[in-house]
């Protein structure tokens, strides 16, 4: 029962083409796809997601579930990183551990899409408002990883690199990843309110393109990965342990969460696939700007090379039967 | 010859202050340094890559834009050579 | 009655996505659209236009509306340059003089774009033949900005800067943007009369996809404009005020232009739009191969940064209600 | 009767578009589709044609036509280089001589598809299989090629350049293009045996948004051809004669295979037209990494410059009505 | 080491007519000169951006030359500096 | 400074081996040299393009990888210069 949805996972096409793009390095094949390619396609995915996400809010309205939910997510995204941090205190330095304790607690837009895909194929269903969770759990964890560096850094930080109130919050909400997903979240928003024949306008780039466009740059992230997962060998096997593990412990915390949310099972995996995955996009551009002491292939090998794959490949089939298994009776 | 990074804004910004007769800017670049290792991955993940940009100016001016620079530099890693070089 | 309108205009994902593209560089963002994407869009945009105007050419035929608007087309792209320059030499000299005033009289294929949505999204009908409008203004103006600097130009230019007709013929119909705009319009047309299946088959891809890659265009567009806005303040109020009144007075000719021909609502506006339009693409690449001695800045900034934005935002509404104020009992 | 197809095959928007391309370089347009645009469009080309082709192999299955055809195919990409090294010798090294040779073994997958889009505009049937051909066609032609370099270049080669089989497997079955296209009929093969729904999730990317990718990239390659062609002046009318001669007598030889394997009309052009087109993708990226000794310009050359526009606009007519000639009442 | 613009094409060709024995094209390169501003946005807009030509060559090549790149340059504006060079 | 090409890989073995302090890469170069022509659409066709490689190092590293880098550019192709250039 537990090997079948992962297979059933892994032959669906965009887990396919990932793992052709991780083979691809592994093989030696020359297959490349030159930068700024994978550039446009994850602009387009977090444009897209942003911009369909905003539809289904406005459609689904604020029902009961909505609030609760949302709010979980921020708590999530802010307990997360709290704990992810002094876990990896034990063997980093303040700057590191802030950097990937907020990648951990931050999410990937992709991780999501890939578990909606997912439910789609298993026919189970989800809310729209889901994406809302996406798109707010994104800035606290690069507010806590801040945070963390201002209060927890050794006092002789040269005086440049004084964190300022103003430039965590400018980091964290105007990064570009998550500016585009929260506006295209308005723009989604706004025109189902005002202008319902811009949706379908809209519906071949937006809609029917996405699966595709998911496999084009699934097929990067594979090569992208399996030419990041040598270079975690320096990073020491705690690294490589805390970048499986912290995953399924995130996964264990969203599950009971969701329990307690009583959230349908389409939900609840989302919930809990936002809670397990870690952040390349937004997370790494925060830290790199402002914590240059954390290094920068510690947090982008572990959530890239090893957490990212990871999660699309045997997590979210893992995750759905965690749901199933602990949420008694899940209603639809 | 400079090389830097996601600081090119703060570069830019000390070159004009240095009155610089010119500058010019090549994105893209990757590279390893003594810090880090900058690969074109980096480019779609919000890191960026390196940009590579070069002056041609007066000696005097390299002077004055020196300390600046190297702050710059020393914050978010980069390298930054001097070449002489004579107009055509 | 006026406000609703840029109201409705403004709601619409494409505007919308231009203003996000705005705000982000407002709020220093580090959202960006790297190069060459931009080009990619722009690309398919004028070959989508073109092909699909080709078609709607060919289906409606030549009826009696087409030639005398297509006319009145060219002398309004031969006319408006001349106006133009002899404003703009009050403060410039020959060279910038007639560079702007070419990139005036020339047209903006986004800004009719961004009309022919807000038609559709008024349920307001328009012509297909108006895209032969917008693809005959584009050489005219050029020719006339090259020839007033081979005429109008100090006696001492450096002879390698003479112009001959040919290099000024050249430039004006075999620019990289023009270029593509008309052949794709003759592809659109062939298509049409001998291989109608072939049009079927374009559709996903010129017609279905369009939408969507226009508001990915705005959005860079967006960002494009407001990096250039604040280069305008080096440029003096006299351009400032020319970027905005310069479209509205030139809308204000083709409103009545417009009533001459007779034209209904939907080819009135954009009749108009083409008018108060400004070229950013096909006049700069020529002015800057011809007249280097015009500043690029000033060109491109005005059309790029003011009027653009403008006539996307509040240009286009206006004009409509112009129309609808001017033409009396518009017929269907 | 010959006129006839050409024409309707030259009014296609895919060769209208070619034409387009080549055109502008002809009248020295700057119209330039920057770099790496174009290998966007490469990519998704044979990531689109893999996937579809896989489908169609899972869904027609392995009928009693496939495996003969299949190994005609690779015999044909076997022989091909064989004849034209022994032609090449009379004027080249072994060098050139092999390179060119495994070049025109192999084939041209946007040749193909431009057989495959003629063919559906004259409603001829063809099978889903023959994608299988196109895919085993690749990698056969480059082992020969290198082959013939190891066993007939001159002994004196530095001990570096010594190639070893493990590296001709791998040139010949790793190249990114070969990988890419192979990889993604895998997919495309167990998506539709274990996920129908991906296919249809996947249509409007790989199949709807198809005929428009594919003009794009042509006019590219129009540019490139065209900008190819003033070259091969310099390679001397030899293999200016062997760009257009050897095609056609590969086709002439693949004719009277297909005939050997009654294949219907569609599948019969197909065959032909993977013998007659040659490749500028797979092959020279593998000779240019291990024979360096042959001059790109070359192989390169004649294929994009020549053999390429030669069988996009008047090969395949010519081969459609070679096999009306030639195959007798060819069943359907 | 040249700095030039749109003017690419016709550098090229002085530089074959100099027999130069080779050249090195780098596109996309944005800068500020003391006459124009090159912002990333020329590239899709008709404009073009720059182009930063690198060649490898003896000295009297270079005097050989540098009055048709000197033409080529006060008319589109562009830069060009020369540095001393080893091969390796 | 260095020119190569599909060698990168190699290239940049040889600079690790050496024990560079960094180096910098750009690709999407074109150009011509004494033996081959590479133009922009060499990247499309599996052929691609050049790429230029910038290290900054103490002379006697270079030294040490002189004849490992010309082994390389011997068999693809490509030039290596150096110049003389001093840290800012
Ligand atoms: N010795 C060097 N030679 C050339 N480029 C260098 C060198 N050291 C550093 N770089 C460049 O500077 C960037 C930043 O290096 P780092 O200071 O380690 O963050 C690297 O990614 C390289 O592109
Ligand atoms: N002093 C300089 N150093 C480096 N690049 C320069 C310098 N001056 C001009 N440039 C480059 O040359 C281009 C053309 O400048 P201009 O002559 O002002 O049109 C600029 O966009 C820069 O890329
Ligand atoms: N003299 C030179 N100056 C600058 N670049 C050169 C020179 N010679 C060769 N190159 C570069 O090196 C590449 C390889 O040249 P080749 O050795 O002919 O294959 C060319 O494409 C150029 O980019
Ligand atoms: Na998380
Ligand atoms: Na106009
Ligand atoms: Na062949």
């Amino acid at each position: 029962m537990e090997i079948n949805p992962i297979l059933q996972n892994v032959l669906a096409p965009p887990v396919l083409f990932f793992l052709i793009g991780a083979i691809s390095v592994l093989f030696k094949s020359d297959l490349e796809i030159p930068a700024p390619l994978p550039k446009l396609f994850s602009l387009y995915l977090l444009l897209a997601i942003g911009f369909k996400g905003g539809i289904e809010i406005q459609k689904s309205g604020f029902t009961d579930q909505v609030l609760p939910t949302l709010s979980a997510a921020i708590l999530m995204s802010l307990v997360i990183p709290l704990i992810g941090f002094l876990i990896l205190r034990f063997k980093f330095d303040v700057f590191n551990s802030a950097a990937i304790a907020a990648a951990y607690g931050s999410i990937s837009a992709v991780t999501f899409i890939s578990a909606e895909s997912f439910l789609e194929s298993q026919k189970i269903a989800f809310d729209g408002f889901m994406v809302g969770a996406l798109a707010l759990m994104e800035s606290p964890a690069i507010i806590v990883g801040l945070l963390l560096v201002k209060f927890a850094a050794p006092k002789n930080r040269p005086k440049s690199r004084k964190m300022h109130l103003s430039s965590i919050l400018h980091e964290s909400l105007l990064n570009g990843s998550v500016y585009l997903l929260l506006s295209s979240l308005i723009v989604g928003f706004l025109t189902a309110s005002s202008n319902p024949s811009g949706i379908e306008k809209m519906e071949p780039f937006t809609g029917q393109l996405f699966y595709g466009a998911e496999c084009f740059f699934l097929l990067d992230m594979g090569i992208v990965a399996a030419q990041r997962l040598p270079r975690l060998k320096n990073a020491g096997s705690f690294l490589i342990g805390f970048a499986i593990l912290m995953p399924l412990f995130n996964a264990f915390i969203g599950v009971f969460v969701a329990r307690f949310l009583s959230l349908g099972p389409g939900n609840a995996l989302l919930f809990v696939v936002l809670c397990a995955s870690a952040s390349y996009l937004a997370v790494p551009a925060a830290m790199r700007m402002t914590v240059p002491e954390a290094k920068s292939s510690y947090y982008i090998s572990t959530t890239l090379g090893l957490t990212f794959p990871f999660n699309i490949v045997l997590g979210i089939p893992i995750y759905m039967s965690l749901v199933n298994t602990i949420i008694p009776f899940s209603p639809l | 010859m400079i090389f830097s990074e996601r600081e090119l804004d703060a570069i830019i910004k000390t070159l004009e202050k240095a009155n610089v007769p010119g500058y010019t800017v090549m994105k893209h670049a990757t590279g390893r340094g003594p810090e880090r290792v900058v690969t074109e991955d980096m480019e779609f993940t919000g890191l960026g890559a390196n940009a590579h940009v070069i002056v041609f100016c007066e000696q005097e001016l390299i002077d004055k834009m020196r300390d600046n620079i190297r702050d710059d530099l020393s914050y978010y890693g980069g390298v930054a050579y001097i070449s002489e070089a004579t107009p055509l």
